[in-house]
């Protein structure tokens, strides 16, 4: 069999994120070396986590016991092929995403910075304690710090809207994970008084098959961090967070938690022959395949470009459930994969997200007409994470995808074959127009109509607010229940009349820009998501009465020494989507150790 | 037994604070005279020593009720301390007047210390 | 017997009228009476040092206590206050009284007979103390004996509950 | 030659120390020195006590006999393990607190009844420490009864006035749960002839058809129901503990009512046995149910309050309901829970009450509502604050987190699978009610100028529509809306500010007061990760308890 080799790298892997999170908050005075801290750590988290992966890929497992809370419970560490996969993924994107908060954090002057890094590392560190954790209750523990550690970047902007978001999401965290989860840690304790994970599980005919169905479910259930609908509010809600920190929560750090988390249970504690004589395969697969499909189409009508990422993680995430789901060994692989590849194509998106709201303080899609010809490296960035999003060559997610369609085919699954072929046209609706208005729209005529000003004495000047309280509320209520509503509501409003649907409050958001005085914008917000649905050329067609008007069309991304790491930042993660789409056979191999074949 | 029944209504209904320590008392003293008449033995005679072919009354309940008795004391007298008190703080010992006061105080202020009752130079 | 059966309903009588009395004057004079009779009744049952205890106690540093607090608070009192209020708020009272009185008479049907000398109360620990109480403490009042020497850890518990009670009056009465 | 008198010298010391600061007290010299030497009594108790460790674990139950007088006749003490684990806590906690008690107690003694304050403290103490370490069923009543008097007499100290009224309401309860205590000893006196528990365990077996017996034990329960405020017996503990001074608050919260339970159980397995319950009464079973009631209706009722120190009592009322539903279990898995909630409750309530108490110090505010921004101006005070609370709700690695997985796993091997949901649901109430304080200290913005968001105006027109979980969102905007608060003690209720001096940026409470705190917090950390020893050390009591089956 392959040695167990008892070594402490896992602890350092952990322990290095912890020290840098103290290092941060004990030299939080001196800005520079303080941020200093963070892509250090974050090198010497990869460097340790890099380091394990010969032995692994040559059939080792690393385990260390750090402590024994309770008799027979110990936090205990464990490197396997799937945690390393998930620990190399978010060191790797916490260098790169700590290089952009300090961007970010700086051109912003934002507040309580130190605080931001420090929960910033010890969230990371928590990530890929869960990426090693080795049993059951070690995941547990650095999944409930996870969320208590994300909880102060949630609510960074502190004002009563950041705090009913965050509210929000500790509540759907705290909630289902005290819930659902504790409870179902322990139902699988009681049955087997086992906890380590174990390739294949360890729960096969310990139990009547509706009890651990009943504790499969719950634990499922108990994974609000993966937000499978109906757990999935809070990541909507978590858009009140800063950029660096929506990156973190759905490419780095917490989505993933929850979907690696998912992988975990139904590979190493149930394990696939379990769950397959559980008949998991008639449940799981369609409660993912419709979070896809759901997401995607709430995702079509978010012209709050963070808030179209939301929905569109939500749906991609559920893609590595779907792919879990199947019972395949080709199935698990892919979904092994998709959290990989997802994870940097997403991180794209959201750094690009932040990077174009530092440089221009615009939030929404409609605002963005023309912007490729303002940051074009940007843009281009986002066009290469738009396509891993979608599956397309050069991006990597083609890899997953292609593998969790074959899971569905063999075991002809047809459902999650067309939820999958169903969600990449989706995907290419919600996000291909955006590409295309930034690159080949804007600049062009002035917007002939005038609305009345919405009634918003709000003093946006200061523009700190990217809290977008209104398309939310609207994204969560409205949109998200009755679909035809806001849809015919605001195609009025793109002729005539500006009807007072939730679209009214989107277009107080709209007025956060400050560089455009007049409100001509709510018209073509509610326009402009309107028509996306329907089809990409008619996008087109209303794009031509384009009410942006870039104030100038020089390159912007490079203007400050902030912007330029933050551009670089997007290169970099941009980079590695093209270079896991040319050069994916690492994580191949590993994917393949995961799912056994 | 019927005393100590007694004792519990008037600790319960009555709303002036020192009836209800009387009540209490009389509550007490029900329990006093059960232990007694479990130490009563047909035939004796009181507990002290005069040989050993006497038939004596049980001395245990009885060592145990002088303990309890002057516990009882104690607590009687501390609860009229703390009744003269109440009365100093208050102005009153009826029950509905206090709960009426304490009422309005919390409504009015929901957290103001009161000067009278505040620990300042004695 | 009729002694005792006097002493009773004298009791009873004082305890209706304590409890029903109409001003706090009236109800602690009256229990300090109680308390007399009480200890009377007790003598009669053999526990002369109790009954000396409560007469001394009961009546002679209750009684004084009271009518102190009385002197120190306000005599009046506003009269039944139940009485006034609705209906509702006198039934839970009664209720709990009710059970609990249920409780005393449902146990006193199977208690072993009052004053039989073989109960087992005063079969298992008690002869001891009868047998050996002299002997072994050279003490005369068994009672006496067992409070200062077999319990006598229980009798500094009781002297220390009254110190505990001095100490409290101290703090809460000397501070203003 | 003091080994032998070892297990009641930790109960002596206190008393011993009672006298000397009384007799004292007349001297001035001594009043300085009040609290140094309750200081030192208190420590050496505790040395004391830790010193019975080792023999208790090798020997088992360790029997001593008060003046040599053999103990059915006699007044025996004993340790055992269950005891060792209440005397350790005891005089442990006591001696963080009584650090504690030094500055905070200025505020509402004056200094002339500093050695009644220290007196009654070290009675109450050796009181509690009595009730744990007898085996004596009247002894145990003697030592409750001086625990109680002197509870009542530090209740009635507090600031306020309405303490007075807590006091008597307290003292009226309590001592009609004592006289029926005492007269249900009566009645297991009249059906055995003794008093020694081990004597009535023995004795009372044959005995368990009796209704004497079951109306006796009726009479005890209730009594101590009472004292332990289980659920509906809980009325006198929120304004006990909302009105006592702070240190005496924290004190009670974590000793008095675990005490109770500790007696109560103690009697049900120390002179019941175990069969009792399964052949007369399903005993076990209302204690579930009251527990689970306790939990969900204690945590409610913590919801809704706006004093802090009325919501933590809501709070210890429902973690005594955790305590009860793990030892109503009967299995050893949900027994080590509760008992181990006994150790992990008090440690976090006091951790929770003394920061409270920190805050109350400081700056006098005790609402909830007032707290915004305080962690700016206390910062390791609502560090360990918030350590507590995690630990309260349960978050693992943390004290509360064994606690629920132990009872959890005991209601689930008990089969009794509603328990598990009530179990959760707690966690989630407590989750509730801290989070909100936690949220407003270090997250509702008291920030001025460039950062003061725009966003109020809009956001509390959605805030209906979110539906947002907790009940303050509307408060919440209010406090949002004023316009740049300077201070951390601005509030709607003005007379606050002129009480407390305008604060500066940081100012934490003097050491003395500081440290308890955050060594209450590391405890709570420490039970969670070093759960081991405790447990064990519960496991070996839940098993013992047991074996006499």
């Amino acid at each position: 069999m392959n040695p167990v080799i008892n070594a402490s790298e896992p602890i350092w892997a952990v322990g290095s994120a912890f020290l840098t999170a103290l290092l941060i908050a004990l030299t939080g005075r001196w800005q520079n070396l303080r941020d200093l801290w963070s892509p250090l750590g974050a090198l010497a988290q990869f460097g340790i986590v890099a380091s394990l992966v010969p032995a692994v890929l040559s059939g080792e497992t690393r385990t260390f016991t750090l402590t024994t809370p309770m008799p027979g419970v110990a936090l205990y560490f464990k490197v396997d092929e799937l945690g390393l996969f998930f620990a190399l993924m978010a060191s790797f994107l916490w260098f790169i995403a700590s290089l952009y908060s300090v961007g970010y954090m700086r051109a912003l002057k934002e507040h309580a910075q130190t605080r931001f890094f420090a929960f910033y590392a010890i969230s990371l560190g928590s990530a890929v304690g869960i990426a090693f954790a080795g049993n059951l209750f070690t995941l547990f523990v650095f999944y409930e710090m996870l969320t208590l550690a994300t909880y102060p970047l949630v609510v960074h902007k502190q004002d009563a809207e950041a705090r009913a978001k965050a509210r929000v999401y500790m509540t759907y965290l705290l909630g289902t994970s005290i819930g659902f989860q504790f409870t179902a840690i322990l139902v699988i304790y009681g049955i087997s008084g086992e906890l380590n994970f174990t390739k294949g599980g360890f729960l096969q005919g310990q139990a009547p098959d509706w009890l651990l169905l009943s504790a499969f479910l719950l634990y499922i259930a108990g994974i609000g961090k993966s937000a499978i609908m109906p757990f999935h509010k809070w990541l909507p809600s978590a858009m009140v967070a800063p950029a660096p920190v929506s990156a973190l929560l759905h490419a780095v750090a917490v989505v993933k938690a929850g979907v690696f988390t998912v992988l975990r249970v139904v590979v190493y504690v149930f394990g696939v022959d379990c769950l397959v004589s559980l008949q998991v395969a008639q449940i799981l697969p369609y409660v993912a395949g419709t979070t896809i499909v759901v997401a995607s189409l709430i995702a079509l009508f978010q012209d709050d470009l963070k808030l179209r990422l939301a929905y569109s993680t939500i749906s991609q995430l559920s893609y590595v459930v779907l792919g879990a789901g199947l019972l395949s060994p080709l199935g698990a692989m892919g979904a092994t994969l998709h959290m990989v590849f997802h994870g940097f194509a997403k991180i794209t998106l959201f750094f690009t997200a932040g990077h174009i709201y530092c440089a221009t303080k615009k939030t929404k899609i409609s605002q963005m007409r023309g912007i490729g010809k303002q940051m074009p490296f940007t843009m281009i960035g986002f066009t290469i994470g738009a396509l891993g999003m979608i599956g397309l060559p050069p991006a990597s997610s083609l890899w997953s995808k292609w593998y969790i369609g074959l899971g569905a085919l063999e075991t002809q699954h047809y459902f999650a074959l067309g939820v999958l072929v169903v969600s990449t046209i989706l995907n290419a609706l919600y996000f291909l127009p955006i590409v295309y208005s930034a690159f080949f729209e804007g600049g062009g005529g002035v917007e002939a109509l005038t609305l009345p000003s919405p009634p918003s004495p709000n003093t946006v000047g200061e523009g700190e607010s990217q809290l977008l309280p209104s398309p939310d509320a609207a994204g969560e209520g409205s949109v998200n229940l009755t679909p035809p509503a806001p849809l015919s509501a605001s195609r009025e409003g793109g002729e005539a009349l500006y009807s007072p649907s939730p679209f009214t409050e989107r277009g107080q958001g709209g007025e956060v820009n400050p560089e455009t005085p007049s409100p001509t914008l709510p018209l073509s917000a509610g326009g402009e998501s309107q028509l996306l649905p329907s089809s990409e050329a008619s996008g087109e067609g209303q794009g031509v009465r384009a009410t942006e008007k870039p104030p100038t069309s020089e390159v912007i991304e490079f203007s400050t020494p902030y912007l330029t790491l933050m551009t670089l930042a997007i290169c970099a993660t941009a980079l590695g989507v093209l270079v896991l789409f040319v050069y994916p056979h690492p994580f191949l191999e590993l994917a393949r150790r995961v799912a056994g074949l | 037994m019927l005393v100590f029944i007694l004792g519990l209504y008037m600790t319960i209904v009555k709303g002036n604070l020192i009836k209800k320590v009387i009540g209490l008392n009389l509550a007490q003293t029900g329990v006093y005279t059960f232990f007694i008449l479990t130490a009563k033995v047909n035939e004796s005679t009181a507990p002290v020593y005069i040989g050993d072919e006497v038939r004596y009354a049980n001395p245990l309940p009885q060592v145990l009720i002088l303990t309890a008795i002057v516990v009882g004391i104690s607590l009687t007298a501390f609860a009229l301390g703390l009744v003269i008190r109440i009365y100093q703080a208050y102005g009153t010992i009826e029950e509905s007047e206090l709960s009426r006061l304490v009422q309005a105080n919390r409504e009015a202020q929901p957290s103001t210390l009161t000067p009278s009752s505040s620990g300042g130079e004695g | 017997m009729w002694i005792d059966l006097t002493l009773l309903g004298l009791l009873l009588a004082l305890a209706l009228g304590i409890t029903f009395s109409r001003d706090t004057l009236t109800g602690s004079l009256l229990l300090g009476a109680y308390s007399l009779i009480l200890a009377m009744l007790w003598v009669d049952l053999n526990a002369a040092d109790v009954a000396l205890t409560e007469a001394a106690i009961g009546a002679g540093v209750a009684t004084p206590l009271m009518l102190l607090a009385i002197s120190r608070s306000t005599r009046a009192e506003l009269g039944e206050v139940l009485m006034t209020v609705q209906r509702y708020r006198r039934f839970p009272p009664f209720l709990v009284l009710g059970l609990v009185a249920g409780a005393l008479v449902y146990a006193s049907l199977d208690m072993p007979p009052l004053g039989n000398p073989n109960n087992p109360a005063n079969q298992h620990v008690a002869p001891y103390y009868v047998q050996n109480a002299y002997h072994e403490t050279g003490s005369e009042n068994i009672v006496t004996a067992i409070l200062v020497c077999y319990r006598g850890f229980d009798t500094l518990g009781e002297v220390l509950v009254v110190m505990t009670a001095g100490v409290a009056m101290m703090l809460i009465l000397r501070r203003s | 030659m003091l080994a032998e008198h070892l297990p009641i010298l930790h109960v002596l010391i206190p008393l011993v120390g009672a006298i000397v600061l009384l007799t004292g007290g007349v001297l001035r010299p001594l009043r300085e020195v009040a609290w140094g030497l309750t200081m030192l009594v208190v420590l050496a108790s505790a040395v004391s006590a830790f010193q019975l460790i080792p023999r208790v674990l090798s020997e088992g139950r360790i029997s001593y006999a008060l003046g040599n007088w053999k103990p059915p006749y006699g007044i025996e003490y004993a340790v055992d393990s269950l005891s060792l684990l209440l005397i350790l806590l005891i005089t442990s906690l006591t001696v963080i607190i009584t650090l504690y008690t030094r500055h905070s107690i200025q505020r509402d003694i004056t200094p002339n009844q500093q050695p009644y304050f220290y007196s009654a403290y070290l009675l109450f103490v050796g009181g509690l420490l009595g009730m744990v370490t007898t085996a004596d069923i009247f002894n145990l009543y003697v030592f409750l009864e001086i625990a109680s008097l002197s509870g009542y007499a530090l209740i009635a100290i507090g600031r306020r006035r309405e303490a007075l009224l807590a006091s008597y309401n307290y003292l009226m309860i309590g001592t009609i749960a004592s006289t029926l205590f005492l007269l249900g000893i009566g009645y297991l006196y009249m059906i055995t002839g003794t008093l020694n528990m081990q004597d009535l365990q023995a004795r009372l077996e044959e005995l368990y058809g009796s209704r004497t017996l079951l109306v006796g034990m009726a009479f005890i329960t209730l009594g101590l129901s009472v004292k332990m405020a289980l659920f509906p017996l809980h009325t006198w503990l929120p304004n006990a503990y909302t009105y006592a001074p702070d240190a005496i608050t924290a004190l009670m919260a974590s000793l008095t009512t675990k005490v109770g339970v500790y007696t109560a159980f103690r009697v049900f397995f120390g002179v019941l046995k175990p069969s009792f319950l399964s052949q007369v009464v399903p005993l076990e079973e209302i204690f579930m149910l009251l527990g689970a009631l306790a939990i969900l209706g204690g945590s409610l009722m913590a919801i809704f309050q706006n004093n802090l120190k009325r919501m933590l009592a809501y709070s210890s009322v429902a973690q005594i309901g955790y305590i009860v539903l793990g030892l109503a279990m009967l299995n050893v898995s949900g027994m080590m829970g509760g008992l181990i909630h006994i150790v992990n409750h008090a440690v976090v309530k006091a951790g929770l009450f003394l920061a409270v108490g920190n805050i109350i110090y400081r700056t006098g505010l005790e609402e909830v509502d007032d707290l915004n921004q305080i962690a700016q101006q206390m910062p390791k005070t609502m560090l360990a604050f918030t350590v507590c609370a995690l630990a309260l709700i349960g978050v693992p690695l943390t004290a509360g987190f064994v606690t629920k997985w132990y009872l959890v796993l005991g209601s689930i091997e008990a089969g009794r699978w509603f328990l598990v949901p009530v179990i959760v649901v707690g966690a989630l109430l407590a989750a509730v009610y801290l989070w909100r304080i936690i949220e407003r200290a270090y997250f509702w913005s008291r920030k001025g100028g460039a950062l003061t968001p725009p966003a109020p105006l809009s956001a509390s027109r959605e805030g209906g529509e979110l539906g947002s979980p907790s009940p303050f969102t509307e408060r919440g905007q209010g406090g949002e809306v004023n316009p740049d608060p300077p201070s951390p003690t601005l509030l709607p209720n003005s007379e606050q500010e002129s009480q407390s001096p305008p604060a500066p940026k940081t100012s934490e409470v003097p050491l003395s007061m500081l440290i308890p705190t955050l060594v209450m917090a590391v405890l709570s950390l420490a039970l969670g990760i070093f759960a081991v020893l405790p447990l064990n050390l519960a496991e070996r009591i839940a098993k013992s308890l047991l074996g006499a089956e």
